[in-house]
């Protein structure tokens, strides 16, 4: 019997559950500030071209290794002879210091994000489109289907994220990737994209897989059944709406995480390829350089924290919005380094 | 002198869609010994007064005013440490979901013998283990011995609240809350916990608020009545006097509509709609349905009763094909449904159409009415521009308003839910509905009205029904037939008025015996 | 139990056969990457690539050359290609540190993580557990070899309070491996504790939010009582097999790139370095560990969670 | 170079137990400490310690470390006049680590074992000697051109043609001798007995190992090796930021000289350490290859404005300042090094930008699309980086392609494959003889997918002069060094290849070592028999 139980109130008539959690996400404002940072730092990143032209005076993967630059009359040179690379000089060249190579690293800083942004964004798109698709046929369908697609994600799973993605990078660096649709050729930056979307498929599908499989037990599809309707109609007519707010909390997090993996794997050498830089490649080469350049280090990791940070808060606040009462909090917040613990059976 | 004082108690709980005043100026006093039953339909702020006099609402950000004293002791300006003094040893609360009201993770008796030890701290955990025991023996728990280590999901619903009652009792508080206590029973193991809780007060001079929506138990148990209607008392008085002649026209109404409906005069039946036969299932060796043979006549109702696991949801799912049976057929217009091909399926199944026992999982909550409904007449191939003012049309059919179309299921009330269920039901056009206790979700008023529109809708388009029902008094009043169900058997079938007052089956006479009258109310059989 | 055991260990049997034909056949086609010519020396001839080749069988069909390799990693024989040395000797020298960093990270993060997360949940809304939400957030945003690299700069480079990374056996030096051992901990254990404090504060919240703690209320139990008995009791379940999956990923190589930033020689860093030689057979078995790690502690969680959560039996 | 040998002190008792122990920071660990397979110079600076062969290099620093002198032969080989047959004597009494006598026949063995395991240099004793290759093909069951005569010592190794470089060959730790009863398989872990100060022991592979006295070592004393005065522990520090402050702050004491100290750390070296650093030159080259063969760089002018546009002060810059700029493949220390100045320039000044542009129009070859091959190690990658802003900035359009150093050699060895344009290299010598170097351009080492002539260089000039050249045996190399000289001009004027320069190396210390007396070997790196403590 479920008599209305105290706590549940009913809302203003007439509002979809998605105006009702616009509303709250909009309440949220910390949420919106770190969403609104996020932005910021992507508008800055899209705006590459034109820092590069009018404020820095060069590009990306121009070389100025010998040359010699005036700050505050003094002319100093942009590397030493030891190949230690100018500090953040603040200025309008150089601002964040140079790289080894006399590459302007807020120059780099931008263009890298905007590959470390497109690689995040294009993977996000493949693992919510695999896992969607797997997520909700291996649920829906169960049996064999789902006997199979399960061990499909059980060993994807099984695989430890990091050697999968730099044994696939390192794999297709040269050759590229030829999957008869598209063809993924060496240096694109959708191959480490296409591999961190694979690699994170089962954080996601697993989750839809457990939601649709109670989903399946609802009344509500039952009733759909009983009209007769096709398997496909009431995927899409009945079950899909009921995932969408699942599917919505997972984007900034798989945003967040594939922004996080693609510099892992670029720090293993098997992420973005050269001369593209990226975050995670600056991030790298930083490293290597420090202790004589800290800059090289934090240039990138801050600006890589920020971005993600700014995703995960407001991913944070959009799952509070979407489903108050919690269901999703249940789903784990994951990062690259782990693994999530699979939904139990029976629980 | 009395044990409870309450003087104009308001509560208010600030939400997101503004204030929301559960509890609105509310005015009482319960003695020692005395059942003072709280009813009134469901969000009038029952829940909320038991709450509130336990101090549980304070953190859930409730505004509270007024005054609540329990023998001296001040309930509302009391700190949070002399509440927990106060809460089980001098007062105790039963809530309404026995299952989710107790920790799943510990054993029972441990949960007993936690409530003991923490106000008695010298009770040494045996001894409150022992005492858990005695406790669990005297609520009527059988082998409470090797019970007490059970978890609660080992128990059966009747036995978990019969925990949460024993648990209540175990400081011998002098005032007990029931929240529904026997909502979720079915009514023999009601008829039990009932007859228990009268024992108790005669022996200990309990002081009982007892809150429900049910006046059946009003009556078998109260002394006094409280109304309550949108957080204001609208009526209190003796129990016999308040059942007898209700003053306030809210009360009235209530009691009309639980009055039980007269019987149907019998109506001439058609010919057989939809006929199971032998029909079996079996859940890993469990025997849920054990050979049923039925028989729909067409135009009429087939009510079918048992209690609780007596099979009732699978012999639905089996007749409408949602679940193979191991062992039987079933046949609709003399078709088999059992092993048609999924495509042989479809025409019957728009023939054939059920409503479901919970109005609100059985609507997508993501969609919108005016989509639930159009998705049957879609598949009727009705022209898209035509589906609005078909639906629109539905929702006048089962009472409700086009403007409801643009709705979304969770901004409808339950009874207007259910009515959308039937509507999608109806936009298949079919020709015989079955019905998984339509209306047990309902409260009372609401269930009358949607029984009305049941046999309404009956009398306009010759609709066939078989409504599956735990409730006697429901079944009673809408079928022209009932089958009476245990343990995955019918036991037996029979005229509505000739089983009602000729049981044949002893269940069904201890069925009938079981059953809450109000008083007034003359015993049909026995 | 037995039959679940039983359904586990054929599913692992699965899961394992597919990988280990996964890794061996990535290593296949990449370009270049033919074992050979890199045994064969920098000036080698075709022929002395044949040789080599034929000597190792590489010119045998892919079926062969994968039975014969998962035969020897079976029984424990199978040698690298870039040094020919026995890999199951090799990862159990490398297990020591791997183990350390782990088992340490675990019990850092686990621990503060649990602190934080009750600690921002019975704050819930205020101004304490907003700024455990930030600073939580942060560690999950945070990559932990960026992390590392600070740490190496400011605590080993300027302040030169730590050592710059390498290991030290605990049984040589415990001090020693104490030292070795805390940045390492510390640059994986903060976004594992920032992970780990969200969940608990969820779940602390809707387990607070359950009926049963409102019965616990009503039975005037202490707030505390109510918390620790009630709340965490049962909020701590599911960070239990979070940790136990976690754990096992760590343990397997998950750690790779904190290895390789600090030097500590594990098995992660080991499967790094193969990958980077295009050694089959050290990441075969690295591969082939992580995803028996993952399996079996899996199960493991699983086990756990049945007995902690006595509502759950063992399914599937 | 800056000191000379300080060895031969022969009243020395060598290492035992009670001797002091330095510590050796390594980078990189060897591939293999078993001598039959070790290639890398990580392993060879270990185990020309342990495994004397017939003839050996003198422990001495720049040049004269270049010197062969006899090892376990009593003196040098006589060399038949058409140069084919190499005649050796054994030294008596000499005893392998293990206490086993040493024999005559152990030499045929130790060859034929770094055969069958397949030691990554076999080319050179396969292609040489006299049924080696009939051996390696598993057609006999020794090597028909070596001869041993157990009782007398005397041995005789007969060659398919003359080689020049043969007892360089020799000199390899490969062909140092081990016991006829070491096993036929390999051992890296429990490397086999062998002839010399030292013997290699406690390996932890990739962690660790120790260079032990061999206690044998005494009473054999062959002069010209030290005996050495210090165990050795090596350990394996992949960091090298980590171990170069090891050393600095001494608690470490050898840095290995495969290792960068990261530029950013040097100026803190320079000021704290001066005197226990020192930029070292090693004989290797770095360059990019032009493929001569392919669009642009089959123009002669376009491959000119290539070697006229590098920066190569920018280049050394890359490296941490550890980079001598320089335009000649034969680097300084080789035999054969020209000593005029390059054809384009200074190669330590400003390029010529104009020059090139000009040389790229000219060519008809602007607008090009090249791909620059290079691999992610450092600076390697930081070099293709700024090559391709170079031959973008001249006029071609340059894109970086970056493989695995794995798979790097394999990938643009396969001309098939991606028969690459350009992209860069480096060469560091097996030993003192230029034809090592000329191999590079050899138009017999062009092959469809082992090939190591990238610039696919195909001229008759350099195949006759090598011709005429590479028959000259090592000992008499002095006597070609002009004409030597004469070739790499001409390889210089050709643009064949475009050089970066010559690689430097750091030799650093802790202060607990006598830094004057540590010899660096021109072949083999840091002389751990001349570690001294103060
Ligand atoms: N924590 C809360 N926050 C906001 N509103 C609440 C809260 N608890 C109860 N309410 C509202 O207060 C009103 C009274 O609720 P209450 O639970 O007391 O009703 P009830 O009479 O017990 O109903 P039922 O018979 O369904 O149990 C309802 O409108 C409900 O929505
Ligand atoms: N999927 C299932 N697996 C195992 N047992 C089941 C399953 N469904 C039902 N049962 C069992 O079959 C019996 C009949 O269940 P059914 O749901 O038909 O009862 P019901 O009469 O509808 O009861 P209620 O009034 O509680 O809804 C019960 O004992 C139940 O436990
Ligand atoms: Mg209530
Ligand atoms: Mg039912």
């Amino acid at each position: 019997m479920t008599a209305p139980r105290p706590g549940t109130k009913s809302p203003p008539a007439g509002r979809g559950p998605w105006l009702l959690a616009w509303r709250r996400l909009a309440r949220s404002r910390t949420a919106l500030a770190f969403g609104g940072l996020f932005l910021g730092v992507a508008v800055l990143c899209l705006l590459a071209p034109v820092y590069a032209h009018r404020v820095a005076h060069t590009g990306p993967n121009e070389n100025h290794i010998t040359e010699t630059i005036k700050i505050g009359g003094k002319n100093e040179e942009v590397t030493s002879p030891t190949g230690v690379p100018i500090g953040p000089t603040w200025h309008s060249r150089f601002f964040l210091g140079a790289d080894a190579n006399g590459r302007d690293v807020a120059v780099r800083l931008l263009y890298g994000g905007r590959n470390s942004l497109e690689i995040g964004a294009v993977a996000t798109l493949i693992t919510m489109l695999l896992a969607v698709l797997i997520g909700t046929f291996a649920g829906y369908f169960g049996g064999l289907t789902d006997g199979l697609l399960s061990r499909l994600l059980d060993v994807i799973w099984a695989f430890p994220p990091v050697l999968l993605g730099v044994a696939l990078g390192v794999a297709l660096a040269v050759g590229g990737l030829d999957l008869g649709v598209v063809k993924l050729t060496s240096g694109s930056l959708l191959l480490p994209a296409f591999i961190i979307g694979v690699v994170f498929v089962p954080y996601v599908a697993r989750p839809l897989r457990g939601q649709v499989l109670s989903l399946r037990g609802r009344e509500f599809i039952d009733a759909a059944r009983v009209q007769g309707r096709g398997h496909l109609r009431i995927l899409a007519g009945e079950l899909l709406p009921n995932l969408t707010s699942t599917i919505v909390v997972f984007v900034p997090l798989m945003l967040a995480n594939a922004i996080l993996l693609e510099a892992g794997l670029s720090y293993l050498g098997a992420g973005v390829q050269d001369p593209n830089p990226s975050w995670g490649t600056m991030l790298a080469e930083g490293i290597r350089l420090t202790p004589g350049a800290i800059h090289l280090v934090l240039a990138p990791g801050l600006m890589l924290v920020i971005a993600v940070l700014g995703v995960n808060v407001f991913g944070d606040g959009l799952r509070d919005a979407l489903d108050p009462r919690a269901v999703h909090r249940a789903i784990v917040m994951r990062s690259p380094r782990g693994t999530q613990p699979p939904a139990l059976e029976g629980s | 002198m009395s044990l409870l004082d309450v003087a104009d108690l308001r509560v208010s709980f600030a939400t997101e869609a503004g204030d929301v005043r559960a509890v609105d100026g509310v005015s009482f006093s319960v003695a020692r010994g005395e059942v003072v039953a709280l009813v009134g339909e469901s969000g009038s702020g029952k829940s909320t007064v038991g709450l509130t006099l336990m101090g549980l609402t304070r953190r859930l950000g409730a505004r509270i005013t007024g005054s609540a004293a329990l023998e001296g002791n001040d309930l509302l300006g009391a700190s949070e440490r002399e509440l927990q003094r106060l809460r089980g040893r001098l007062m105790a609360m039963v809530f309404q979901d026995p299952m989710s009201s107790l920790n799943p993770v510990q054993k029972v008796g441990w949960q007993i013998s936690e409530q003991i030890r923490a106000h008695e701290p010298r009770v040494s955990g045996a001894q409150a283990l022992e005492r858990a025991v005695e406790l669990m023996d005297r609520a009527g728990i059988p082998q409470a011995r090797s019970r007490v280590r059970a978890y609660p999901h080992e128990l059966s619903g009747g036995m978990r609240q019969r925990v949460m009652l024993a648990m209540a009792l175990s400081c011998e508080p002098g005032l007990l809350i029931a929240d529904e206590p026997t909502t979720a029973l079915d009514v023999t193991t009601q008829a039990q916990i009932l007859a228990q809780l009268r024992e108790l007060r005669e022996r200990t001079e309990l002081g009982m608020l007892f809150i429900t929506h049910d006046l059946g138990v009003v009556a078998d148990i109260a002394d006094r009545i409280l109304v309550m209607r949108a957080g204001q008392l609208v009526e209190q008085g003796e129990a016999d006097a308040v059942l007898r002649a209700p003053r306030d026209p809210y009360t009235q109404n209530m009691l009309a509509a639980y009055a039980p409906r007269p019987a149907r005069s019998p109506r001439t039946p058609g010919g057989p709609l939809l006929e199971t036969h032998e029909l079996s299932v079996a859940f890993r060796g469990i025997k849920a349905l054990d050979g049923v043979s039925l028989t729909l006549n067409e135009g009429e109702t087939l009510g079918v009763v048992g209690e609780s696991g007596a099979g009732k949801t699978t012999l639905i799912r089996c007749l409408i094909r949602l679940m193979d049976p191991t062992g039987g057929t079933v046949r609709f217009r003399g078709q088999d449904v059992t092993h048609a091909k999924r495509r042989e399926l479809r025409p019957m199944r728009r023939e054939l159409q059920m409503v479901f026992q919970d109005a609100s999982a059985s609507l997508n909550p993501r969609r919108r009415v005016e989509w639930i409904l159009a998705s049957g007449l879609r598949l009727r191939e009705v022209p898209r521009a035509q589906w609005r003012a078909r639906a629109a049309d539905l929702l006048e059919r089962v009472g409700l308003r086009p403007e409801h179309l643009e709705r979304f299921p969770h901004e409808l009330s339950g009874g207007e839910r259910q009515r959308v269920g039937i509507a999608r039901a109806l936009s298949c056009d079919p020709r015989a509905l079955v019905l998984d206790e339509p209306v047990s979700s309902l409260d009372a008023t609401v269930r009358a009205r949607v029984l009305e529109l049941l046999a309404r809708l009956q009398e306009e388009s010759g609709l066939s029904y078989l409504l599956v029902s735990h409730d006697l008094m429901i079944v009673r009043g809408v079928s022209d037939r009932v089958a009476v169900m245990r343990r995955g058997r019918v036991l037996e079938t029979g005229p509505t008025e000739q089983l009602f007052s000729a049981p044949q089956h002893e269940y069904t006479q201890a069925l009938l015996a079981a059953c809450p009258k109000l008083p007034g109310q003359v015993r049909s059989a026995v | 139990m037995v039959a679940f055991l039983a359904r586990r260990l054929a599913g692992m049997a699965a899961v394992l056969l597919a990988i280990s034909l996964l890794t061996f056949l990535i290593f296949q086609v990449i370009p270049g990457g033919d074992p050979a010519k890199r045994m064969a020396g920098r000036l080698a001839t075709h022929q002395q690539v044949q040789d080599v080749r034929h000597a190792w069988g590489f010119d045998q069909p892919l079926y062969d050359q994968y039975l014969t390799t998962m035969g020897k990693v079976l029984n424990g024989t199978v040698v690298s290609y870039s040094q020919q040395i026995n890999v199951e000797d090799e990862i159990v020298r490398s297990l020591p540190p791997t183990l350390s960093l782990a088992l340490g990270a675990g019990v850092i993060w686990l621990l503060f993580g649990v602190i934080f997360g009750v600690l921002s949940a019975i704050t819930s809304g205020r101004l304490l557990d907003r700024s455990l939400t930030v600073v939580a957030l942060i560690g999950v945003s945070t990559p932990a070899f960026f992390l590392g690299a600070l740490l190496l700069y400011y605590l080993g480079y300027r302040l030169k309070l730590l050592p710059l990374g390498g290991y030290v056996p605990l049984t040589s030096d415990p001090w020693g491996w104490f030292t070795h051992m805390l940045m390492p901990w510390l640059a994986l254990s903060v976004a594992f504790i920032g992970v780990y404090a969200r969940v608990l504060r969820a779940s602390v919240l809707d387990t607070m939010g359950e009926d049963y703690v409102r019965t616990a209320r009503a039975k005037g139990l202490s707030e505390r009582r109510v918390l620790v008995r009630h709340v965490l009791r049962n909020s701590l379940i599911p960070i239990v097999s979070l940790w136990g999956l976690d754990f096992a990923a760590v343990v397997g190589g998950g750690a790779i790139v904190i290895e390789s930033v600090f030097d500590l020689h594990g098995v992660g860093q080991y499967a790094a370095e193969s990958i980077a030689r295009l050694d089959v057979p050290p990441v075969l078995v690295v591969t082939l560990l992580v995803a028996c790690a993952v399996v079996v502690l899996g199960t493991v969680v699983d086990i756990l969670y049945a007995a902690l959560d006595p509502r759950i039996r063992l399914a599937r | 170079g800056s000191s000379t040998s300080s060895s031969t002190n022969a009243s020395n008792t060598g290492v035992n137990a009670s001797s002091p122990s330095v510590t050796v920071l390594m980078g990189t660990a060897p591939d293999s400490l078993d001598p039959a397979l070790g290639m890398s110079t990580q392993s060879y600076e270990a185990t020309w310690l342990a495994y004397t062969g017939l003839v050996t290099y003198a422990h001495a620093s720049g040049s004269a470390g270049a010197q062969l002198i006899p090892g376990l032969a009593t003196a040098l080989p006589t060399i038949s006049a058409d140069g084919k047959t190499y005649t050796f004597t054994l030294r008596k009494g000499l005893l392998y680590s293990n206490g086993q006598p040493v024999k005559a026949s152990d030499f045929a063995y130790t060859l034929q074992r770094a055969i069958k395991l397949g030691w990554g240099n076999k080319q050179f004793l396969t292609g040489h000697i006299a049924g080696a290759e009939a051996f390696d093909k598993g057609k006999a069951h020794s090597i028909s051109g070596i001869t041993a005569a157990d009782s007398s010592g005397v041995i005789t190794v007969k060659l398919t043609a003359p080689f020049g470089p043969f007892l360089n060959v020799l000199a390899f730790p490969a062909a140092g001798l081990v016991p006829a009863s070491t096993p036929l398989k390999p051992l890296p872990s429990e490397p086999p007995a062998g002839v010399g100060p030292y013997t290699i022991a406690h390996v932890v592979p990739n962690q660790s190992f120790e260079m032990a006295g061999n206690p044998h070592w005494a009473s054999e004393a062959i002069s010209g090796i030290p005996s050495g005065q210090a165990k050795v522990q090596i350990k394996i520090v992949t960091n090298n930021q980590s171990a170069a402050e090891q050393v600095l702050g001494n608690t470490a004491d050898v840095f290995d000289w495969n290792d960068t100290v990261p530029g950013t750390l040097l100026a803190q070296v320079h000021a704290r350490a001066s005197a226990r650093y020192a930029q070292e030159p090693t004989v290797s080259t770095e360059f990019f290859f032009l493929n001569t063969q392919a669009k642009p760089f089959s123009s002669q002018l376009a491959r000119e404005a290539v070697n006229y546009a590098l920066d190569r002060r920018a280049l050394a810059r890359l490296d941490g300042g550890q980079l001598t700029p320089a335009c000649y493949l034969l680097p300084i220390g080789m035999p054969g090094h020209p000593a005029g100045p390059c054809p384009y320039g200074d190669p330590s000044a400003a390029p010529n930008t104009a020059k090139a542009k000009e040389l790229i129009t000219q060519s008809g070859m602007a607008g090009t699309a090249v791909d620059v091959w290079s691999e992610p190690h450092p600076p390697h990658k930081e070099y293709a980086d700024y090559y391709a802003s170079v031959l973008s900035a001249i006029g071609l359009k340059a894109t970086v392609k970056i493989v695995a150093t794995a798979q790097y050699p394999g990938t643009i060895g396969n001309l098939k494959g991606v028969n690459p344009q350009t992209g860069w290299i480096a060469f560091s010598q097996d030993f003192p003889n230029p034809v090592d170097f000329y191999q590079l351009l050899d138009a017999e080492s062009i092959a469809p997918s082992e090939n190591h002539n990238l610039s696919q260089v195909k001229d008759p000039h350099i195949q006759s002069e090598l011709a005429a050249l590479a028959p000259v045996p090592s000992s008499q190399l002095d006597s070609v060094v002009p004409k030597w000289q004469a070739l790499d001009e001409y390889t210089a004027q050709k643009a064949y290849i475009a050089v970066l320069g010559y690689d430097d190396v750091p030799k650093f210390t802790s202060e607990h070592i006598n830094f004057g007396a540590l010899v660096f070997h021109p072949v083999y790196g840091n002389d751990w028999s001349t570690l001294q403590l103060k």
